[in-house]
């Protein structure tokens, strides 16, 4: 295996794979990526766009496709090296459930253990099996489960195995809103607890923001944007048309727990902020995301409303979006960045210019752990 | 119902014939229908209709081509012969050859449609899971083309029972040998000895349907509602 | 319907009776105990050469030939034959020695020939020895194939099959010699649809004519009155 | 066929059907519902819930269902009376892409139309085929497209023969956000232009709001809930897991358009909000969505905001929720009910009890159409 | 190489029979198929192991047997004298008849596969859309078949081609009414001429290898990776 220090820490991706459909039409994904090695990537993108392609040619499943592959410095494709995926210490998560429909649910998770060079922790087993619901469902075949109990045991399937990187292709898309709260903190814990990247394909912005350290935004084959997580959802400029989901993701440390509300105080770059206690203990980091739509400007601090997190913030950038009611505000807050979107009468409204200081008025209520 | 020793002797033969051959079969059939089903070869259409040529070939004629190539001239004659084993013909081993080569096409295809069936998708989640080719096709393939085995084992089977031309001509007719039931039908239906051969064709008859009946309630009950992945 | 062991003479002899008459014969070759079978069902022949005696008088017990056009058409002869030239000395030696592994015969259930090979090995007191070195062709034809190809060193064949004009074609043979087997005897009959038939009769007539008959025995069969 | 007047407007559905599934799990399906034969009923569950089995139970495909289904009137299902599938009149978007694989998209397309008894009016399929995004699609067959196009057009497949009951299950699932935003006018239009009535089934609340007029849930088989949406939505004692997606519906009628903003402005029962101009003309009305959390609460009024609408409203209902820190309020304002949702620290800095009255600041963004 | 007149007439006559009956069989084959594919009646079973027992029973002997039921005394003869149509046997219909019986489940069983491979939803999506059982049939499960079509159809072929046992039975070795290349060439070797019958039987596996290639190249052409449901 060739191992190379200085992409020891890298994923480089720089593919081309041409798919060409009958009725003319050919389909070109060619991009050329270097993601962290670490931490969940997050792929996002229009139906159509190439994600699921992009997947596949990582897994080593499309085998036509040409170009160059380093998944930690190992060499999965260069040239006429071809890793087969079956060799890729690879997990994926189909975008349709994908159980074997010979095999019960046990089973199926037990193919993949079975397969795999690592030794099984019976501990990190029944902690998946609990965590996605399976227990009572292990002796169950494939036709008896619902969608959404399919997709679970296809996550379980993918995660227990502990692959070099996880590839999951909108693991979460079949899944009702319940079980997805319950799914994602258990995604955020594989992110903190097995050092495995993940390549993660979603439309929801919302899962992006929750898992995602690095975002690589896909357009007809064609990378758009890629970067880490705050830098891409900051930047106000940026072609991504994400509507209400407009908003920028920050990193805070928990400082103060208030027992009475239920409450903690956590401090960024930017301020403090007043969050419902989800018991993340002090002073570890938590993910705070803060759309734009949560925030709003007032020129004085008022203290007898119900929002309880005020920041005094500079106006950094003014962009006008989503026809023309409406404006997005890059404001700093200390080294980050916050964005608010306020409706143009309302910035006319309140004079609101580039460089001034106003106060920022955040939901507490709205701020996603 | 009262059959002679000759009788009962022709029904073990070729239950035992039968056995074998669909065991053979299925083993060297599986391989070849699973290379059939995914190669993109430009030897599949060739090799496809060589295997099903036994098909359209009538079995005498297929017996006599098949007795000139396993006698002391013909290539496989040869062949055997430098091998010590000496020629095949007018030996157990003989039909166990022939009847291979007679009924493959009815293993290879049903299978051939099965593993065609079970699609792209099982195997590269099962690649994705660190299983290789042989190992997908054992864990996969094999249990998914089910179905289509028992569809294989059960033409296979019944036409190496049924068989007859082949048999009758590289058999010679050796009781305990070589001489099956179908060729004891023959004997008696030639020999005018219609009753014998009436009774012979009915237990045939009769043991065959139980055979099928019983394979076909399997296959029922087994076939779940196989889940088809979406591409 | 002819027997097949009588292929070949059958065909000469309906091309000379076309050529000396206007009327047409259609030949159609095959097992006895078919053609019986078939008979008995309906089918369309109008003469029966059967290869033996049983089946001709059977049908005319059923009522499905005419009783007096029943004649021995030919007698065959049977030979001991082999593709090597020198294994058989023209004597039934060989059977004896241990210079062959299959001896093929035809099915002595219903084949004729099978039958006087049977009576010629039990007469010179070798059956039970080579019970396990024999092998049977269902017809003489297969019989015949059998040594043909190799796969049996030497069998009781017909002469028919080996002989030209009195004249062995190729290998090694021994003609059994006739105290050794009854006569197998090939009778011919007209089939009941056929009672009016010119055709057919003028046929019988001309199988029956010495010409005919020269014809029959250039082909290695006895010919009697 | 039997139409009897007093159901003649209803969609009537009392089912009682079991799955008994290997490994001894039975799952049953015991509904009893009267559904207006107008407008969009949404049904919403958990993953397992037994809303696919619903549909599946309605549109005559589960054959050995007992009960009783009445559509306008019409006997569907009765005793020993079992309409076939087939003679329902009934659209069906099945969960999964469910495209015919030897037929393009356009003969999928055709196969509805040349089965259906009514007259297909070429523009409404060149409309339909123009908003599925499909024109470039059409001869195109099932494998060559991505999910998502497949989903398209099994949606444009459905639409397009204008049957009696439209059964949608999870339609827009597998769409990303930009082609459900797109989609989502079109359902709201077939909604108001064709007369037809849409079961509707979704994990999405947000789908929910904006589409449908009638809520049903479903949990392990059973209704828990049913009802108008309004009133469905507003029940701050439900035992609906929404989580952030809490909040009411509102039907408001425009009245002025202030074009040098891009807003209008909209009165409803409670009084007047300023909203992001969406075309709509004036006397039209609108639905507009308030979630819980875009509400904040204030004792007096702030002019010095960029939060641009504030209504005078009654507190009506305090109602613990989500862990100890927050609560929901639910507000009085006129005859329409407005949730606020706050923290338990700021009811109590506020003072906030049943009965008072306080300014409800809702940022005018934070309105969906 | 010559081929006499009667070879000919065996090739063509060959020829008629076996796209006669290839066509009668997908006819009536199919809509058996699909009720086998489909129902869940207890009769499944034995149907479909009725269906398969030409299979296991020697040619000869069905052949045998078919005599006896098509002749003036068995049943189906009886019937079709009653209808004033003379006995089947010996005619060019009776071996058709024949030939229908035998291939049978050469393409039952290869449709039946295909059919069930078909699936439930595709069907589901249909009736939804307001397409009838017939309607279903026609417009869905037929064409999603295909391949399975494809395959019954060269097996149907062929094997009525190879057909030898039963034709010769029943057929009496009519020269251009019911002589087939089979028989012509079972009468070659029977009448030692040998080099007539290698002529035909290379010309048959020349041919049959043809059509066999063409079939399974346009099966590889047609075959598009084919779509299947999720269940
Ligand atoms: N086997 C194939 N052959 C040719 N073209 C294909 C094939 N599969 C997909 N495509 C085309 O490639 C493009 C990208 O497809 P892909 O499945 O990667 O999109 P995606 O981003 O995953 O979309 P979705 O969000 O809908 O799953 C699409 O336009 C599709 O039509
Ligand atoms: N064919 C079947 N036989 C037996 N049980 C079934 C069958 N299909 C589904 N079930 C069971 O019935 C229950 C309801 O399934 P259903 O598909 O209706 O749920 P759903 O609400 O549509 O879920 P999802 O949101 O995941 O699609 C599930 O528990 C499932 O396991
Ligand atoms: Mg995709
Ligand atoms: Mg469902």
């Amino acid at each position: 295996m060739n191992v190379s220090n200085h992409t020891a820490n890298q994923i480089s991706v720089a593919i081309n794979h041409k798919l060409s459909e009958r009725g003319g039409r050919t389909f070109n994904l060619d991009v050329d990526l270097d993601l962290p090695a670490k931490g969940i990537t997050a792929v996002f993108g229009e139906s159509g766009s190439g994600k699921t392609t992009l997947l596949r040619c990582i897994a080593g499943l499309e085998t036509s496709s040409h170009g160059e592959i380093r998944v930690r410095g190992v060499v999965w494709q260069r040239e006429t090296d071809f890793i087969p995926c079956h060799q890729r210490r690879v997990g994926y998560v189909f975008q349709e459930s994908s159980l074997f429909p010979h095999l019960n649910v046990k089973k199926n998770i037990a193919f993949g253990i079975s397969r795999s060079p690592s030794q099984l922790d019976t501990e990190h087993y029944h902690e998946i099996i609990e965590l996605m619901g399976l227990a009572s469902l292990l002796q169950q075949y494939p036709d008896q489960l619902s969608g959404g109990e399919r997709q679970r045991a296809a996550i379980a399937r993918a995660l227990i195995i502990e692959p070099d990187l996880l590839l999951m292709d909108e693991p979460l898309a079949s899944l009702d809103m319940k079980r997805k709260q319950e799914i994602l903190p258990y995604l955020e814990s594989v992110h903190e607890k097995l050092d495995v990247p993940i390549i993660y394909v979603t439309h929801s912005i919302d899962e992006v923001a929750r898992l995602a350290d690095y975002l690589v935004v896909l357009e007809e084959g064609k990378v758009i944007a890629n970067g880490g997580l705050k830098e891409v959802l900051s930047n106000i400029e940026h072609p991504l048309h994400l509507g209400e989901e407009t908003g920028v993701v920050v990193e805070a440390e928990v400082r103060e727990r208030d027992s009475e509300w239920n409450l903690i105080r956590a401090t960024f770059e930017g301020g403090e902020l007043w969050i419902r206690d989800g018991g993340d203990e002090i002073g570890h980091n938590i993910r705070i995301r803060i759309l734009a739509r949560d925030v709003s400007l007032a020129l004085s601090e008022h203290t007898d409303t119900s929002i309880i997190n005020r920041l005094r913030v500079e106006v950094e950038k003014i962009q006008y979006v989503v026809g023309q009611s409406m404006l997005l505000v890059s404001l700093k807050a200390g080294n980050s960045t916050i964005i608010a979107r306020l409706s143009r009468r309302s910035a006319h409204h309140l004079n609101i210019n580039e460089g001034m200081e106003v106060w920022a008025q955040i939901k507490g209520v709205a701020i996603l752990r | 119902m009262g059959f002679s020793e000759a009788d009962i002797g022709a029904i073990l033969l070729t239950l035992r014939l039968a056995t074998t051959v669909t065991i053979l079969l299925l083993l060297f059939g599986a391989p070849l229908a699973w290379w059939l089903a995914r190669t993109s070869s430009r030897f599949k259409g060739p090799i496809g209709a060589l295997i099903a040529l036994p098909l359209v070939l009538p079995p005498t004629v297929l017996g006599f081509y098949l007795l000139l190539a396993l006698g002391p001239n013909g290539p496989i004659g040869q062949f055997t012969q430098s091998l010590g084993l000496g020629t095949f013909a007018f030996s157990y081993s003989g039909l166990v050859i022939g009847s291979i080569f007679y009924s493959l096409p009815f293993v290879v295809q049903p299978l051939q449609n099965a593993f065609d069936a079970v699609g792209e998708r099982p195997l590269e989640v099962a690649a994705t899971l660190g299983a290789g080719p042989v190992d997908r096709f054992f864990s996969i393939a094999l249990p998914l083309a089910k179905p289509g085995f028992f569809t294989a084992a059960v033409l296979g089977f019944a036409h190496t029972v049924g068989e007859f031309g082949v048999v009758l001509m590289i058999g010679g007719n050796i009781p305990g040998e070589t001489r099956v039931v179908s060729v004891q039908i023959y004997d008696h239906v030639e020999a005018l000895a219609y009753d014998q051969a009436n009774q012979l064709a009915l237990l045939m008859v009769v043991f065959s349907f139980l055979i099928l009946l019983s394979v076909y309630g399997m296959q029922k009950k087994s076939h779940r509602q196989v889940l088809r992945f979406s591409q | 319907a002819v027997a097949s062991n009588f292929t070949a003479p059958a065909k000469y002899l309906a091309e000379e009776f076309e050529a000396q008459s206007e009327h047409q014969v259609r030949l159609v070759f095959g097992s006895s105990g078919r053609f019986f079978a078939q008979i008995s069902n309906g089918a369309p022949f109008d003469l029966f050469f059967s290869a033996d005696q049983e089946k001709p008088q059977e049908l005319i017990e059923n009522g499905l030939a005419i009783d007096d056009s029943l004649f021995t058409y030919a007698l065959g002869g049977l030979v001991l034959w082999s593709r090597d030239e020198q294994l058989i000395q023209s004597s039934p030696a060989v059977l004896s020695s241990n210079q062959f592994s299959r001896l093929s015969i035809a099915n002595a259930r219903h084949a004729p020939y099978g039958i006087a090979a049977e009576e010629v090995l039990s007469n010179l007191n070798l059956l039970a020895n080579l019970q396990s070195k024999l092998v049977r062709g269902e017809n003489i034809a297969q019989t015949f194939q059998f040594v043909f190809t190799g796969n049996a060193e030497l069998g009781f064949v017909a002469k028919s099959q080996v002989y030209q004009d009195d004249i062995l074609i190729s290998g090694s043979a021994w003609q059994v010699t006739e105290d050794l087997y009854s006569p197998i005897r090939q009778d011919a009959v007209l089939l009941q649809r056929a009672s009016t038939n010119d055709a057919a009769l003028a046929f019988l007539a001309f199988v029956r004519s010495s010409r005919g008959r020269s014809i029959i025995r250039s082909y290695g069969y006895v010919v009697g009155d």
